[in-house]
Formats: C-alpha cells, structure tokens, sequence
C-alpha cells in the first residue's frame, strides 16, 4: 500500500485540518469532536442541514458545505459511520431555530449513529427530520433486507435540499423536497480497481487484471457479478439498464445525467462513459436537461465510476440551478 | 463449587477479556468482513473495546450499571459503524436492568442480558436466521437460561452459553443475509461466517473464561 | 490495463465528444480538427487565449474553456502534443480581433508545433503572442538544455491571464501579466504509481511496493530521483524545499498555494499534504491567502500529486479573485 | 554500374521503405522513448509514415518536391510532439530544395537533404552531441558528400551515410542529452540510445536498401 499518509491513525485528523485551512473561506473545522460547518452556521431562520458518513468519499461531505447545500459535515474514521455525539454536536451547531434536516446514506451503521444524534438533539430541544438516501440499483430493495445503499445520488439530494432550504422553506418542506428527490434518482457503479482503507493496508478485495466488478458499492464491498473487462460502451449499457428500467425512466422525460469517478479513474474515462450513456439516453427519447461529471461520492483510489440518473422537473432543476458555494460545487455566486 | 453469583471484578474482568480476545483475533474479525462487509469490524471491536478498557481503568466503577452503562456509552461514541451502536445498547441496557448493585445472581444477570439482547432487537430489527449478531445472542442466552433451571451454577450456564454462541455463529455460514452491509450481497453471502456473530462469540468466551478462572 | 475505454485509438475523440456534450453551456466542440472553443467565441474586441497540450492531463486545458479563463483548447493524442492544424483553426476561431495568446508548456513538441500554429496564423492576418510556461523545479534550468518543463503552474497562469483578458486588456498586456505569473510560480511533484497510456497498454515506468519518483513530470517520464516511500510531511518538505529555494520566497511573502493531484490519489491525501504545506510556509513566514486542492494538472490515472506556490501581489490577486466560469473552476458567477 | 541519379519512383520507394521499417521495429523505438522521454515515439513514427505512405498511395506525387513537401506536410499535420515538427521540416525543406523535378542527380539530392538538416537545426536548435536526430542527421550526411569527392555512385554514398548513421546512433548512448525530453534527466539521459536518433538512422536504412535493392 503506497500512500500519502503519515500515521495511518491519523487520516481523518489530518485531512480535516488540511480541508479547513485550504477552505477557511467557506468552512469552519471542529476536531473535538471532529465536523465541518460553513463559517457563518448557525444561519438564523434557515433550516440546517447535516450530512456525514464513513470518510473516505472525498469531497462527499466536507466538500458539500457552504452556502446553499450543506451547513455542516460529520465525517466518520474511514468507511465507518461517525458516532453520535459529533452528530450532534454539528446538528446543534448549525440549528438557526427553524430545524435541522440529517440526509443519511442508507446504511445500517449511518442509519443507527444518525438515529441516536437524532433523538438526542430532540431531547435537547432540536426539532430533526431525516431522509434516507438508498439510490444504488444494485442490490435489490427488500422489506426483509437493510435495502439499497445510498451511493452517489446524496450529491443531488444535498445540493437540492440546500437550495430549499437556502429559500426559506420550512423543515417539513425540505424534508418533502429531499424525498422527492431520493425517489427519482437511481445509481449504479462498477470498479476496475479496490481500493485500500488505511488502516487495513490491504485491497479489501482483489479483481484479476482482467476482470472488472458490477454493482460495487461505494466502500469496495463487493457488487453484482464479477465478469471481464469489456468495452466502456458495453460497461455503460450494463449499468445503464437497470438504473433505467427500474422507476422507470421513460420517452419524454427530463433527467440530469451525472458520471461519478470512484477517485482513481481518469477524467478522459469519464467523459468516454458519459458519451455513451447520454447517447443511450437519446436513443430512448430521455432529454438530459443538466449534467455533472466528476470525483464527487468516491471510494478512496478506486478505479471505475458510477451513473446516476435523476428526473427531473421543473421545480428540482430551479433548485439545482440555485447559487451553490463549496469547495466542490460552485456556481451562481 | 457453585458460582451462583458474579461479582463487580468478575464482570469487570469479563470486559477486560472481551477485549483481549477481539484485539487478539482482530485480523479474523477483519478478514471476515472483508468477506462480506467492510473490513473494518476487527478495528471496530478492538478500538471500541480498548476505549471501554481504559476507562475503567483509568476510573474503576463503583456499581454494576455504572460499569455496563459506561461500557455502552464509550461503545456508542467511539466505534460508530452498526456495531458501535448496537453492542452500546446491547451494554446500556444490561446495566440498566442490573441497576447499582454491587453482585448479580444468577436470574439477574440472566434478566440483565436478556434486556441487552432486547435492546439490541430495538435497534436494529433482526430476526432469528438474518445472520447477524442475534444469531449468537439469543441462542447463547437461551441455552444460558436453560442451564439455569437445572442449576444455580452461573459458570456452567456460561459454558453452555458459549457452546451454544458457537453453534450460533458457525450456523451463520450457511445463511443468506438480511440484515446489515452483508445483506446488499444477497446470495454470495452465503457461505460466510457473519463477523458480528463471530465476535458475541467471543463476548461468551470471555464469560465462560472468566468464571471458570476463577 | 484496465480501461474504460472502447478502441485506444479513439479516446481523445470520444472523450472530447463527451465533454463537449456534457458542457454544452459552455463549450462548443470541433471535431476535424479537433479542439474546444466557449461557445460564445469569437468575443469581439477580447484578446482570446487559446493553450492545449497532449492529452490526459484533464481538467487542463479543455476543463478550463470559458469566460473568464481559455477561449479555446486543442488537445493532442494522449502525451503528445497537437499538431499545427488544429492549433491554427483555433486560434482563427477565437481572434475577436485584438489578437490571441498562446500559453504553451515548455516541451519541444508543444514549443514547435504552437511556433508553426503562431506562424500560419501570422500569415493569416492574426496577431499571435506566446508566452511559455515551465515552473518545474525538479528540473535544472539551463541555456544548454531544453530549460525546464511546464507543470501545474499552467493552471494558474491560464487563470490569470484569462481574467486580463477579460477586463479588456490589450495583447501585450496580457502576455505580460501572464509571463509575470510565470516568472513567480514555481512547483515540483512526486508519484507513487505510474501511469498507463492507453495505446501502449504498459506503464511507461515501473515503482516497487515501497518506491516513490519525487520530480516526477506530468507524462510518466522519470524523476529527480527513486527513493523509499516515506510519511506524506516528510515528502512535502522534500517538494517544498527546492521549491521555496528557487525563486526564493522569502517571510513576508503572500503566497497561492496549490496542492495538485496527478489523477489517481484520494482527496483526504491531498489535504494531509495541503495541511503539512501550508504548515511549512507559516514557518517559514509566509503568508497563504488564496488555495487550490484538486485534481487540476494530471497524468491520467498516476498516483501523486504537486505542490505549486505562486507568488501573489495585488494585481495578481484580484486577477485570480476575478470572476471565472469553466467546468472545472468556477467562482463570481 | 553506377547509379549516378535517383528518380521519383525511387524516391517514393524510399520513404515506404522508411514506413516499413519503423513499422517493424515500432516497439524499439518506443522502448527507447520509455527510457528517456514518454514512450510515445514509435507510435509517433509509425502514425505519421504511415500516413504518408496512404497519401502517396492515393495520389502520386508528379515531381520530386510534391512528393517531399507532401510528405512534410502530412508528418507536421499527422504526428504532434518533437518529431513531427523536425521531420516535417526535414522533408519540406527536401522538397523545396529540390525543386519540381523528376530525377536528382547525386549533387542535387545531396543540397536537398543537406537543406532538410539546415531546417531541422532552425527548428530545433540542436547541436553535435546534444542526443538527438542531429547526432545521426550530420554525420550521415558528412559521410554522404564524402562519398560522393571519391564517387557519383549514390548507391554507395547511400551506404556510407548509412554506416556512419549507425554510428551515430550508437554514440548517443553515452551523451548527457541536452535538447528535448531526455533533456530533463540530466546525468540519468546517459546509457541510452536516443530514440530519435534511432529512427534518424532507419532513415539512411531505408535510402541504402533501396538503392541495393535497384
Ligand atoms: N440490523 C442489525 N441487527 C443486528 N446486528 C447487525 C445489524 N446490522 C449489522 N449487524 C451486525 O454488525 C456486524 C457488522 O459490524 P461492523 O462491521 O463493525 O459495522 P459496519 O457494518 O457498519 O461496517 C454484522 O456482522 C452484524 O452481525
Ligand atoms: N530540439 C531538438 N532538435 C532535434 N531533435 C530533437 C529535438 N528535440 C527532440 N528531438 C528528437 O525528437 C525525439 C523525440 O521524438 P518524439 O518522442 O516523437 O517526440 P516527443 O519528445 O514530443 O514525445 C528525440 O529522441 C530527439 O531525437
Ligand atoms: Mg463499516
Ligand atoms: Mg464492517
Ligand atoms: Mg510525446
Ligand atoms: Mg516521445
């Protein structure tokens, strides 16, 4: 394992000090416990909104904090869910009186962590709403399972509950707008690579030189099937397919089309996949109305990407095209 | 010798070996759910259990609850993850139930567990066959409460606990998950020892250990 | 090698046609010859600057297209520099009629190809300046050698330079701020993996499990020098020494600092050295007080980054401050 | 016999024979370039002679400096990087040099290839023993004119430039390249050929052997 790391221990520490001090302009770093909130939380009267996960998923959240998407970021160790209390430290930090919405991946551990923050702020006097994000078409959704995994469609759902909630809706209507949103976005990925957690110093799986994995999550636990590498056209198809049939997807419908690289993919990959999938798109009279291509929910150095598809309407593309400012997603202002 | 109670430094000692045995088989725990899940439950069990370690240490509990729900609340804040939260209920309840004394007898360390095990089922909604850490739990106190309508002898009941958690946790294998990381796998877990039931496993080792030391 | 790509010898094509579909707000895309130009170009009465460069260093140049930034860029083959043609029907493209800047990274084949481009477009009646970037500091500058290579820097200097131009400056006086910003930018860089062009399908070096190249160029040619991996603090002060001892930055200094990712390496190890770095120049007494982090300069999926200072004066500043709106920076707007 | 001219179909046989072989020993060339610079220089090579080959194919060339020009051009619009730029000067300034002619006689191909090194040292300001194209380019081509003080016979001038090509090339092994990538090795540029320089002296291959072959 070779990496840019000093004490493996350390990672999480680090990085936070470096985002804070790199964007000190946008956020504010707490280390103890560890969260990041934009500089000017609590905003007084706007719903505040938290996020956070297993670190690892760069700039999924931190770099999702600023004005008009996330008020605060709770980042866990690597690929593990934070524990409460720095959950609810940022839930308190950034609660304006008007509530805090808590967009949660699905995921036994975020959701159990995020639960008890919850009802902890509650005792405390903060009202809390929380969304389950579980976009990854993948695994199969179950009453007699944990169901989907929430993947890289939590960027969509954060940037347009931002917006809401930067407009002065009040909670329960932000809230219905990330609802909203997480049941019209599907995702699904593939990796050509592992990844390498820190502190495992091991590929927490392995794929021959010739093999790729379909359906990977986001933490390198292990897809669909494993088959050969095959042309990325083919790859789009595959993954295309399901995230596609599964609302479904029709003639006429408006969608943003977003490419997500798992962090170790070239740019040049990505756009070769976004060719063909918004070309299979056309073919089926979908019109891609907003795009997003990049590093935006990854798995550390993984190789491979995920698409997302979200229909759109006329309400959640105002709210995407709403002024956003953090460190990963810019525009507006 | 009849054990027919635990003592404040029995269970305090439980712990103790709790966390030797997930730091001794971390790599295991790890491999496990590397299999499955994550790859992160042996460095879950062993930073969680190191911190509970230290605190008590670092300050001794004066009564049962305090040491269990201490236990369960240094699990919440430091492991994260599904088990943090479940193993800390799992701790908090039993203290909770055992309330500030400074001895269990057999029954209420028996009600104790069966409280924690409640918790857990409170939390996080598993059902026997899902292949989690239910699996281990709750035969492991059944075959402990059944032990105990033959004797007041609270060390052989944890033998028996234990010789039934291993049961539990090698019936894992064969199961297709339904709860938790290992359930997205859908049939490929099959054929895989849940690593949340391999480490209630050794929470009974530790148990059984502790007493028969003694 | 494993790619997601369809046939190698189509990537520069397919990932352009891509790009250019999903920036369709900002970027118009030619295919024969290929090269990406702002959609509204030419924009009569601005100096247009057009740079390019082999391939595979995405964002840069085609992901820096648009107000405020590069009027055009002309992506050749994979590492290898474009030919003339498509330079000149560039250049022709975005000439509003003050003339155009070619900003070009100091390899021969850029130097000659972007030379013959400037002469036929001369000879068309279009007035060419051409400024040449090589803030590489691993590389001894010399009148005997080809002098030193253009990195990471060139982000820096299409950025300032861009915003001249967009206040109206006149040719001259873009060119020179942007030789301003190349005489005071200074970066060096370090891999720990190689990387694979895709038509040759082998890494074009090899590193063992625990060997880094520190002074690694942009193209997976070799280093400085090999030596064992060792913490992330200790291989920033290696980068940060020459650098700082170059120009020199002396205490008192204000300063961009700029953590650049070659492509493959996670966001968090990015900021483990954004923090050391910074903490280093705080030492030494100089002042940051502006900052990028991401991938900007790659060399596809290499595992690495660069570190780039700029030293920063008040035009600079508010150069750099100026509005910009490209798929890959973008502020102020 | 002597060969004392050199005419269009020879000419053209020449640079396909150019094609062939750095077609052939494309892996070569850019093991080299791996070495030294970014492994791109047999594609390079190939890329471009392989265009002009098709060129020439499609549409004859009706004189010596259509045929050289033409060739010039399409290695400066088809290859990128340092080499298309230096050969296509090379081949431009052939042409020019030459002149719409249909046969060169010795003197005259030996102004045209000496006018192509002329603009390769314009372009890209290469001196003796820099480690490039320059260090096999002059002294085949000092070789050539020596040859032709003793004989017309270009058949055997050709062989000359193409022993000393070799040479040439194998000397770049131990310079301190000093012009182009390698450049930026310094000290570790020595100890290999420079690619370049390799495909500089297949360039002097290919004139001998279709000469032999006539
Ligand atoms: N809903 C649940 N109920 C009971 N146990 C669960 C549940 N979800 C997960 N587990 C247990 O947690 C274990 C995984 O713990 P760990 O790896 O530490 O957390 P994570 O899955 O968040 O990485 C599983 O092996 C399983 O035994
Ligand atoms: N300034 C120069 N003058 C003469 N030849 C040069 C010069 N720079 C580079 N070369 C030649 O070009 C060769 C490299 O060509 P190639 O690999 O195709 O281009 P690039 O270096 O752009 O990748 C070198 O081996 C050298 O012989
Ligand atoms: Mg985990
Ligand atoms: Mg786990
Ligand atoms: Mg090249
Ligand atoms: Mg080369």
């Amino acid at each position: 394992m070779k990496k840019l790391v000093n004490d493996p221990k350390n990672v999480v520490t680090e990085a936070v000090a470096g985002f804070g001090a790199a964007h000190a302009d946008l956020v504010r770093v707490s280390t103890d416990p560890i969260y990041i909130v934009r500089t000017d939380a609590p905003v007084a009267g706007k719903v505040g909104i938290v996020s956070g996960g297993g670190s690892g998923h760069e700039p999924m959240h931190g770099g999702l904090v600023g004005p008009g998407m996330l008020d605060a970021a709770v980042p866990g160790a690597v690929f593990t869910s934070p524990t409460p209390d720095p959950i609810l430290a940022a839930t308190k930090a950034v609660d304006g009186g008007a509530g805090v919405l808590h967009i949660v991946k699905n995921y036994t551990g975020d959701v159990l962590n995020f639960e008890t923050a919850a009802d902890l702020a509650a005792a405390d006097g903060v009202e809390v709403r929380s969304v389950l994000v579980n976009d990854d078409v993948a695994v199969k959704d179950s009453l007699y399972t944990a169901g989907r995994r929430g993947v890289a469609g939590t960027v969509l759902v954060e940037k347009i509950a931002g917006a809401a909630a930067d407009r002065g809706d009040d909670l329960e209507s932000v809230a219905l707008v990330a609802e909203r949103v997480i049941g019209q976005v599907r995702s699904m990925g593939v990796a050509l690579t592992p990844c390498v957690v820190p502190h495992a110093g091991q590929p927490s799986f392995t794929l021959a030189e010739d093999e790729i994995e379909i359906g990977i999550g986001i933490h390198g636990e292990p897809g669909r099937e494993r088959i050969k590498l095959e042309p990325a056209d083919a790859i789009v198809d595959r993954l295309l397919g399901p995230i596609l049939d599964d609302i479904p997807f029709v003639a006429g419908d408006k969608v943003l089309l977003f490419v997500n690289g798992m962090g170790g993919t070239p740019q040049v990959e990505l756009y070769i996949v976004f060719r063909r999938a918004a070309e299979v798109l056309a073919e089926r009279g979908i019109e891609v109305t907003r795009t997003l291509v990049g590093n935006f929910t990854t798995a550390l150095e993984m190789q491979g990407m995920s698409i997302t598809v979200l229909k759109l309407d006329d309400e959640l593309t105002t709210l995407w095209d709403a002024p956003v400012q953090t460190a990963a997603l810019r525009w507006g202002r | 010798m009849v054990n027919d109670t635990i003592s404040l430094d029995q269970l305090t000692g439980w712990l103790t070996r709790f966390r030797d045995l997930v730091t001794e088989q971390v790599s295991y725990l790890t491999e496990l759910d590397s299999a499955i899940g994550d790859a992160d439950h042996g460095s879950n069990m062993t930073r969680g259990m190191g911190a509970v370690v230290e605190r008590i240490q670092a300050s001794p509990a004066g009564t049962v609850d305090e040491l269990f729900k201490g236990a369960g609340m240094t699990l919440v804040t430091s492991v994260g993850g599904a088990s943090g939260p479940l193993y800390g209920t799992f701790f908090l309840r039993v203290g909770t139930t055992a309330g500030p004394v400074g001895t269990l007898d057999a029954p209420g360390l028996a009600a104790a567990l069966r409280a924690g095990l409640d918790g857990v089922v409170a939390r996080g909604k598993a059902e026997a066959g899902d292949k989690t850490m239910f699996d281990v739990l709750a035969p492991a106190l059944d075959a402990f409460d059944d032990a105990l309508l033959v004797s007041s002898d609270i060390s052989s009941a944890a033998g028996a606990a234990y010789s039934a958690a291993q049961t539990g946790r090698d019936a894992t294998e064969a199961l297709l998950a339904r709860k938790g990381r290992a359930s997205y796998l859908g049939e490929r877990s099959i054929g895989h020892i849940d690593p949340g039931a391999a480490s209630t496993s050794l929470l009974f080792q530790a148990l059984a250990e502790i007493l028969v030391k003694e």
